[in-house]
């Protein structure tokens, strides 16, 4: 009797922001046609995922080890110049692409590779210089995090220069595809694949492994997971470096989307990214790519359906969340 | 007396009671002893934010709130002024209006947020505060028809205020003792009362259940005190000198725009002085603002006459060229999280 | 300062006189030789010397402050002694780190217990069978032991209370089988019939030939399970024999321990 | 043994009574319809295996938790819209069973802290808190009390474990309640500390404006201080009466002590 | 003789960084051209103090009340941002020098918060707007515009809409879209909706600040399936590289280097091209207009003075990269040519190629006087 009760409390708890998805999904559906619907929703979607990409790292991090990040959005930017370098005409996977679909989407891939090791290695020497010292004090954190990352922003103007720089989409990723009179861009359907990869993969290593358990262990007392013969620090390093590959990843998807680089422009989105990961439940990667999605969709239909709002969306469905869950969507930890 | 003064916080370092005197004679002083528009300019600054960064301190040091907003009570206070003057004419009533009605608002809108987000925890309370922050920011430049939008506004402040205002017609000691000196040490004496009201606060019983809660929040509500009541209460006091730090800089500036008052920028640059001066001192917000305030106007000058000095190396004047200042700001700013974790105060109390 | 070291050495050259004898220093898991262990600036530790035999139950008693505590973390990694040297199964030890501590088959129950109050009971669990998969058998008596761990298994073990975490923290150090098991306080807000079962199955352990160092205040369970003794006073080892020795000489208690006869039954 | 105990045939008001009190955590109820009345001048003691419920019943009472069902009266006055402060405020002190206090914070200034909060002065911006003498020498003389004196400026998380528990009591007796609530009180105190609390919790009991309450595992501190046990087992009041005749009924020995647990107590 | 000091304020260092590199370098160029290489004028030395904003308009003001105050310039040039501006005009006012704005484009800076001592090289908002109308408006066009939820979007607009009036098109729909959009779906779909109710030349108009561009985007979308053309202004080269994925769109510019033919700008062209190995793009145009004005202003008044310089500046007219300017004797405002273009697409060249359709001159224009004097 009491096991039921349990079991259904907890499925209503599981169930409630899915059900709260699908309502945002298919409420406005009674307000606009369905092809125009249909539009915005794969739109909303595929959006979702790309945040999602930059966010998953950032929730990650915050998460398992209740870090604060705000260098996030510099690893972001790395990956979108690196994909500047890689993938502009006369880069090194330049050859592979304009041919087919196949050569474009693999020099994408490639690209996403390089700058995930890349950054992935910056990662590791920022967890060193910058990040060590301020485990479980929040405020240093975003002190810190914040003076890197105009560190950051700075070295890229002194490597890339300030000038923006054009990254065009490879050819046959441009342009939509047409359901009737549908149209849903290209790229956003590689997003989707992605996204939907990464958080696969996200989900996997953390629920299948221990790795997930023993970093929250560890941010909750250091000293006992030691006791208990596991090596920290070692771990927080692999976390976070995981976290800025994921950062980069993002930033390559990003900067291919806008098609122009700019040193802010991991730092732009940041808000963005944050609020989908307050939503999430800070540290739910489920959670997180549950907000990531909703932040994508309400922002589309609200501008569509009243434009002037959608400048305070996210802000609003972010405060909604909060008032009806005042620990996100999927609270990572129960406290 | 003086102990009754600084209510009882005594520096506790030699050095830092020297540094505090040398710059309390310093703004006492400053156009006398460093001339020129600038550094009044920097002087006046430094003012307003000791006022600025040691009423954050009060919320972030003593209480442990970290909240994104401070800067959205900071532009109330610039703001009611600077509509206050448009509408009304440059006049000392209209002065004082908007600054009544400028920590008004502020005090009621701290009261909101604080009463209806301070019981979720810390971390989500700051993000509210960031979204209400930003919320704010696209407002102000939403409502161009008031607030002058992206733009910002400029107005005229009292006559007395003003270039065109000589106390004298003659230069004494090489200053000519005109309006802006008037609007000085109007920014200045303000400021230091205020400052000498925020120790009061933090050394009253008021301030030590603030540390108590920052301490334990748990256990200050089991003590007897209403958490929520006294976190709000902090919230709405510090939200009121926020604005009112708002309304000298606006007065000094005669300008107020979403960049001067709003921005994120600011926000940071808040964090980093409470925290480089020491956080949980009021002292520390000084020294931290001085330190900062001197690196932004300063900082550039110094780094264009290094870089010119070592052309010809490689990539090394590129990296200390005067654009680059920001590279070093942010790097001073990971040092001194770094080696400084108590702050410069917290350093000197060490010894 | 000179002066005090002095009777220091006289403390531990009475602890061999005071009947361990040579021979449990020969089959000694873990020894401790004038281990000094500084916090911040504070000088805790003031030469300490212990000698834990292999397979025996060694108790360390001593006043709030005594520096059982400090003793532990030192050992466990936690704290670095600044002087003296700790040897575990004949390695030096003394700079080893925790983690490898660990590895070296120490487990460790810390006064605070050390839950991971966001994880279910389960979850704790699992952190420390660092092996493998918890093994079957030894879970049901874990269970037989701490019936309330069963019942509770996929809850936060924040939410357990007092008692439970102890259990837990006990629980999550008897997992698998250690060398030595380091335990401090482990009766606090434990019920007297938990109590007992806990006496028993810290001597089945012994029986397994795992090797326990353990802080009490619980005289009662303290000379119920103790082979051997040492009592701490201000940083230091003040006396070290034989359990049977001390449970039998109420001076010796009352000198060491402040015990007087109406504040224990 | 009934419910209504002898102390109720007075037909005064009691102090404190709880009518019906229920908490449900999900599927599991932590305490379940307790009903108990408090009368002033006595010590209960509450006792009851790890996890009955027993702290979870003075969270009810004290406030940090909302009850399910039931309620909570002092002097007859219903304290359900009153939240932890307020009911602080009212009367009602409490020590915690885990330590709870201000880390880093020196001892005197966690004490000041309850005087100040007692005489309500918080909401005071303009005078200096280093300037309330009287609450100064009132913190102190409370120190004396638990011999924390010479502690007095140490900042709180450096004391070793036995001394904080004794700043958890000091702070209750700094609060001035009319209730006192004690959790375990002596865990981890050695020995020769435990009489000092013994003595105070006695001082305390014989003014007969006071009543307290007192979970404890250690029989012996019950014996010597309750005038009245009762009995929590899995949430459910099950004992109550005279302590004597309570301790020797069969469900606690049983459940509570373990048959033949007394033994190691 | 005494060094002629001239303060260059922009806004160095910030989101602008880059802007505020091609002002100075355009400046620099400038006075080099005008004083051919000498850098004197009437023997005396010319000196640039540059000073940065930081993008932060209370630091305008102080860095500009240091400039005329402390290091005494004669004139002051910049800066890069509308907002900066702002906040320094009053400074000009009270320190009775000249600020010669560029490349700040607000309307009200030659507007309402105009005063006597400011003058602008850079063209503004009514001129980007009014151009455009002329590119873009025939009879029967029907418009619907994208911009910016912000003052210089809904400005734009406005001005846009005014210049429209006389050309016999309308506009049919207005979108304003928050100024860090990314996603152009929503508002596509309801410029779409609009758009499919109305007959005749559908022109949707973009105006638009920032690096970050929507063409693309829109591109995407396949508007031209519904018979809407994308049009816009120009934009400095990166920005431009967005306009590939739309060849054959149309719109007015302030300055693309191929585009005027005069020998200053082909001796820009050509030494930009020679030093930094790329061709001059919008501010440093820009900034050299400011610099010849400056040099010929001081030659004209044969002196420093403020007023003396006011007299010589006020119907002024001086060759720029663009042609001849003439600064307005009403409001100061520089008026110049624009140039209506065409996208074509180069696979070896990173940006969407404006080429001239038609040089719109100023007597094609006609920009209001929006100021009090
Ligand atoms: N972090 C610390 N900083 C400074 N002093 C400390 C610290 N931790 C412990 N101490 C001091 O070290 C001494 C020994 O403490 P320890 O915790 O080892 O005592 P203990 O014997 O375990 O006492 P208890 O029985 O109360 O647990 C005490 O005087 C204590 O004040
Ligand atoms: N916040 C909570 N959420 C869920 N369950 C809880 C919570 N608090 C307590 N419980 C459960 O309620 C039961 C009673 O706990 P309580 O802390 O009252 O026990 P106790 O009698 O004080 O035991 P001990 O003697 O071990 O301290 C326990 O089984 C515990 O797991
Ligand atoms: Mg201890
Ligand atoms: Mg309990």
């Amino acid at each position: 009797m009491t096991a039921r009760a349990l079991k259904t409390a907890g499925m209503v708890e599981r169930h409630a922001p899915l059900a709260m998805a699908g309502l945002i999904l298919f409420l406005p559906l009674i307000l606009i046609d369905p092809g125009t619907w249909l539009v915005l929703a794969i739109a909303g979607l595929a959006m979702g995922m790309m945040i999602f990409l930059m966010a998953s790292g950032l929730t990650l991090v915050f998460g398992l080890m209740d870090v604060l990040n705000f260098a996030h959005g510099a690893f972001v930017a790395v990956g979108a110049y690196l994909a500047t370098g890689l993938l502009s005409p006369g880069g090194p996977f330049a050859g592979l692409m304009g041919v087919s679909l196949l050569g474009d989407v693999g020099a994408m891939l490639l690209a996403i590779l390089v700058a995930c090791a890349a950054a992935g290695v910056l990662g590791l020497v920022f967890e060193r210089v910058i990040v060590r010292r301020v485990y479980g004090a929040h405020l240093r954190q975003i002190l810190i995090t914040v003076g890197g990352l105009i560190v950051a922003e700075q070295l890229i103007t002194v490597i890339w220069g300030a000038d923006p720089i054009p990254l065009p989409k490879p050819e046959t990723l441009r342009g939509s595809i047409f359901i009737g009179d549908i149209a849903v861009e290209r790229y956003r359907l590689v997003a989707c694949a992605l996204g939907l990869v990464a958080y696969l993969g996200m989900h996997f290593a953390l629920n299948r492994t221990r790795i997930g358990l023993l970093v929250r262990a560890g941010v909750e007392n250091r000293e006992m997971v030691e006791a208990l013969g596991y090596r920290v620090r070692r771990l927080f390093v692999g976390v976070f470096v995981a976290g800025t590959a994921l950062a980069a990843a993002g930033g390559v998807m990003w900067a291919l989307y806008q098609e122009i680089v700019t040193v802010h422009i991991g730092a732009d989105v940041m808000i963005l990214v944050f609020i989908v990961v307050i939503i999430g439940g800070l540290g739910s990667v489920g959670g997180c790519f549950l907000g990531a999605l909703l932040v994508g969709l309400t922002a589309n239909f609200m501008g569509y359906l009243a434009p002037t709002l959608a400048l305070g969306s996210n802000i609003l469905l972010m405060v909604a969340v909060l008032l009806w869950r005042p620990r996100g969507l999927y609270p990572a930890t129960k406290n | 007396m003086l102990n009754w003064i600084i209510s009882g916080d005594r520096p506790r370092s030699r050095i830092l009671a020297a540094v505090l005197i040398i710059i309390l004679l310093g703004l006492l002083l400053a156009p006398f002893v460093f001339p020129g528009t600038r550094s009044l300019a920097v002087a006046a600054r430094i003012c307003v934010l000791i006022v600025l960064v040691a009423s954050y301190d009060i919320l972030l040091g003593y209480t442990g709130i970290v909240s994104f907003a401070h800067t959205m009570f900071f532009g109330i206070g610039a703001y009611g002024v600077a509509i206050a003057l448009n509408a009304l004419g440059p006049s000392w009533g209209a002065v004082g209006l908007g600054t009544v009605a400028g920590v008004a608002v502020s005090i009621a809108a701290a009261a909101v947020i604080g009463l209806l987000s301070l019981r979720v925890r810390a971390i989500f309370f700051s993000m509210i505060t960031l979204a209400v922050a930003s919320f704010f920011l696209i407002l102000a430049s939403q409502l161009s028809f008031i607030t002058g939008g992206e733009d910002g506004m400029s107005f005229r402040v009292p006559r007395m205020l003003t270039p065109a205002f000589k106390l004298f017609e003659d230069e004494i000691f090489g200053q000519r003792f005109n309006g802006r000196l008037v609007a000085y040490y109007l920014v200045f004496i303000s400021s230091l009362v205020l400052f000498l009201f925020m120790l009061r606060v933090v050394n009253s019983p008021f301030g030590r259940v603030l540390q108590a809660i920052r301490e334990n929040d748990f256990r200050a509500e089991a003590l007897g005190n209403r958490v929520v009541l006294y976190r709000t209460a902090a919230s709405c006091l510090v939200a009121a000198l926020a604005a009112l730090a708002g309304v000298l800089n606006a007065l000094w500036l005669r300008y107020t725009g979403p960049d001067a008052t709003l921005s994120f920028a600011i926000m940071l640059d808040i964090l980093l002085m409470v925290v480089i001066g020491g956080m949980g001192t009021l002292y520390g917000a000084v020294i931290g603002v001085v330190i900062l305030s001197l690196a932004q106007f300063y900082l550039q000058d110094l780094m264009g006459a290094a870089s010119s000095a070592l052309a010809g190396i490689p990539v090394l004047p590129e990296l200390i060229a005067a654009d680059r200042w920001m590279l070093w700001l942010g790097i001073l700013f990971v040092l001194s999280v770094y080696f400084f974790p108590t702050g410069i105060v917290g350093k000197l109390r060490e010894r | 300062m000179s002066e005090r070291s002095m009777p220091e050495r006289a403390g531990a050259a009475g602890a061999r006189d005071g009947g361990v004898g040579d021979a449990a220093q020969a089959g000694a898991l873990l020894t401790l030789a004038g281990v000094h262990t500084h916090i911040a600036q504070y000088h805790i530790l003031q030469g300490v010397d212990l000698v834990v035999p292999r397979g025996g139950l060694a108790m360390l008693l001593g006043r709030n402050g005594a520096g059982k505590t400090t003793t532990l973390r030192t050992i466990m990694g936690l704290w670095h002694a600044s002087q003296g040297r700790i040897t575990f199964d004949g390695r030096d030890i003394t700079a080893a780190e925790t983690p490898d501590l660990a590895k070296g088959g120490i487990a460790y129950v810390p006064e605070d217990m050390g839950i991971f109050s966001s994880l279910t009971v389960r979850e704790n669990m699992l952190l420390a069978a660092r092996s493998g998969p918890m093994d079957d058998r030894r879970l049901a008596w874990i269970f037989d032991l701490f019936p309330a761990l069963e019942k509770f298994w996929n809850w936060p073990a924040g939410n357990l209370s007092g008692g439970q975490k102890q259990m837990l923290a006990i629980a999550r150090a008897i997992v698998e089988p250690r060398a030595l098991l380091i335990v401090d306080e482990p009766s606090k807000g434990l019920a007297p019939a938990i109590i007992g079962h806990l006496i028993e199955a810290f001597r089945e352990l012994k029986a397994t030939d795992t090797t326990i160092l353990m802080v009490e205040q619980n005289f009662s369970m303290a000379t119920a399970l103790g082979d051997t003794v040492a009592v701490m006073d201000d940083g230091r080892v003040v006396h070290a024999g034989s359990m049977h020795e001390l449970a039998h000489d109420g001076d010796l208690q009352r000198r060491l321990l402040g015990l007087s006869l109406d504040s224990h039954q | 043994m009934t419910l209504s105990s002898a102390a109720e045939t007075a037909g005064a008001v009691p102090a404190l009574e709880t009518r019906d009190l229920t908490v449900r955590f999900g599927g599991h109820v932590a305490v379940n319809g307790v009903g108990c009345r408090f009368t002033r001048g006595t010590l209960t003691a509450i006792v009851g295996p790890n996890g009955a419920g027993k702290t979870t019943y003075f969270n009810l009472i004290s406030g940090q938790l909302r009850a399910t069902a039931g309620s909570v009266l002092l002097d007859g006055h219903d304290l359900s819209s009153h939240g932890a402060a307020g009911r602080t405020r009212r009367g009602i002190g409490r020590a915690f069973q885990l330590t709870n206090l201000f880390p880093n914070l020196t001892v005197r200034e966690n004490i000041r802290l309850a005087v100040q909060a007692r005489r309500g002065r918080g909401f005071d911006i303009f005078s200096m808190a280093a300037h309330g003498r009287h609450l100064i020498q009132r913190a102190d003389a409370i120190l004396e009390q638990v011999r924390l004196g010479v502690r007095a400026d140490d900042v709180v998380a450096t004391l070793p474990h036995g001394d904080q528990r004794k700043l958890e009591v000091a702070i209750l007796i700094a609060l001035e309640p009319r209730i006192f609530m004690f959790d375990e009180p002596t865990a981890g105190m050695s020995v020769d500390e435990v009489p000092v609390i013994l003595d105070l919790i006695h001082g305390i009991k014989s003014d007969p404006a006071n009543t307290v309450l007192l979970v404890e595992h250690k029989m012996d501190v019950v014996h010597s201080l309750a005038d009245r046990i009762i009995v929590l087992h899995n949430g459910y009041l099950v004992a109550d009466g005279d302590p004597k005749e309570v301790v020797a009924s069969p469900i606690v020995q049983e459940a509570y002590l373990g048959m033949g647990a007394s033994t190691h107590v | 003789a005494d060094p002629i000091k001239i303060a260059l304020i922009s806004g160095k260092t910030g989101p602008l960084e880059a802007y505020a590199k091609q002002t100075h370098t355009g400046l620099m160029m400038g006075l080099e051209y005008a004083t051919q290489g000498t850098m004197e004028i009437d023997g005396r030395k010319i000196e640039v103090i540059e000073k940065d904003t930081q993008l932060k308009p209370e630091i305008a003001r102080a860095v500009l009340a240091e400039a005329y105050g402390d290091d005494e310039v004669d004139l002051a040039i910049g800066p890069t941002s509308s907002g900066d501006a702002l906040a320094m005009l009053p400074v000009a006012q009270e320190y009775e020098k000249i600020l010669l704005v560029e490349p700040a484009v607000a309307d009200s800076i030659t507007g309402d918060k105009w005063n006597r001592y400011i003058f602008r090289t850079g063209r503004n908002s009514s001129q980007d707007a009014i151009s455009n109308a002329v590119a873009l408006g025939k009879p029967g066009v029907k418009i619907a515009t994208l911009a910016q939820d912000y003052a210089f979007g809904r400005d734009g607009v406005a001005a846009f809409r005014d210049a429209l009036a006389s050309t016999g098109a309308e506009i049919a729909h207005e979108e304003y879209v928050p100024r860090d959009t990314t996603d152009f779906t929503a508002p596509a779909q309801r410029i779409f909706d609009a758009m499919d109710k109305v007959e005749g030349d559908k022109v949707l108009f973009v105006i638009w600040a920032g690096a970050s561009t929507p063409f693309a985007k829109l591109a995407a979308m396949e508007p031209e399936r519904r018979g809407i053309k994308i049009a816009t202004g120009g934009n400095i080269l990166p920005a431009m590289a967005a306009y590939k994925a739309l060849p054959g769109m149309e719109g007015a510019t302030y300055y693309y280097y191929d585009i005027p033919k005069n020998p200053v700008n082909d001796w820009l062209v050509t030494e930009h091209q020679t030093r930094f190995n790329s061709p001059p793009d919008f501010f440093t145009a820009g900034g050299m207009s400011a610099g010849i004005a400056a040099v010929e202003a001081i030659r004209k008044a044969g002196s420093t003075e403020t007023e003396a310089l006011i007299t010589a500046m006020e119907g002024m007219s001086f060759m720029s990269p663009k042609g001849e300017m003439t600064f307005r004797k009403e409001d100061h405002q520089a008026l110049q040519e624009m140039y209506h273009f065409r996208i074509k697409v180069d696979e070896n060249v990173a940006w969407g190629i404006p080429e001239l359709v038609r040089v719109i001159g100023i007597d094609d224009m006609d920009v209001p006087i929006r100021n009090q004097r």
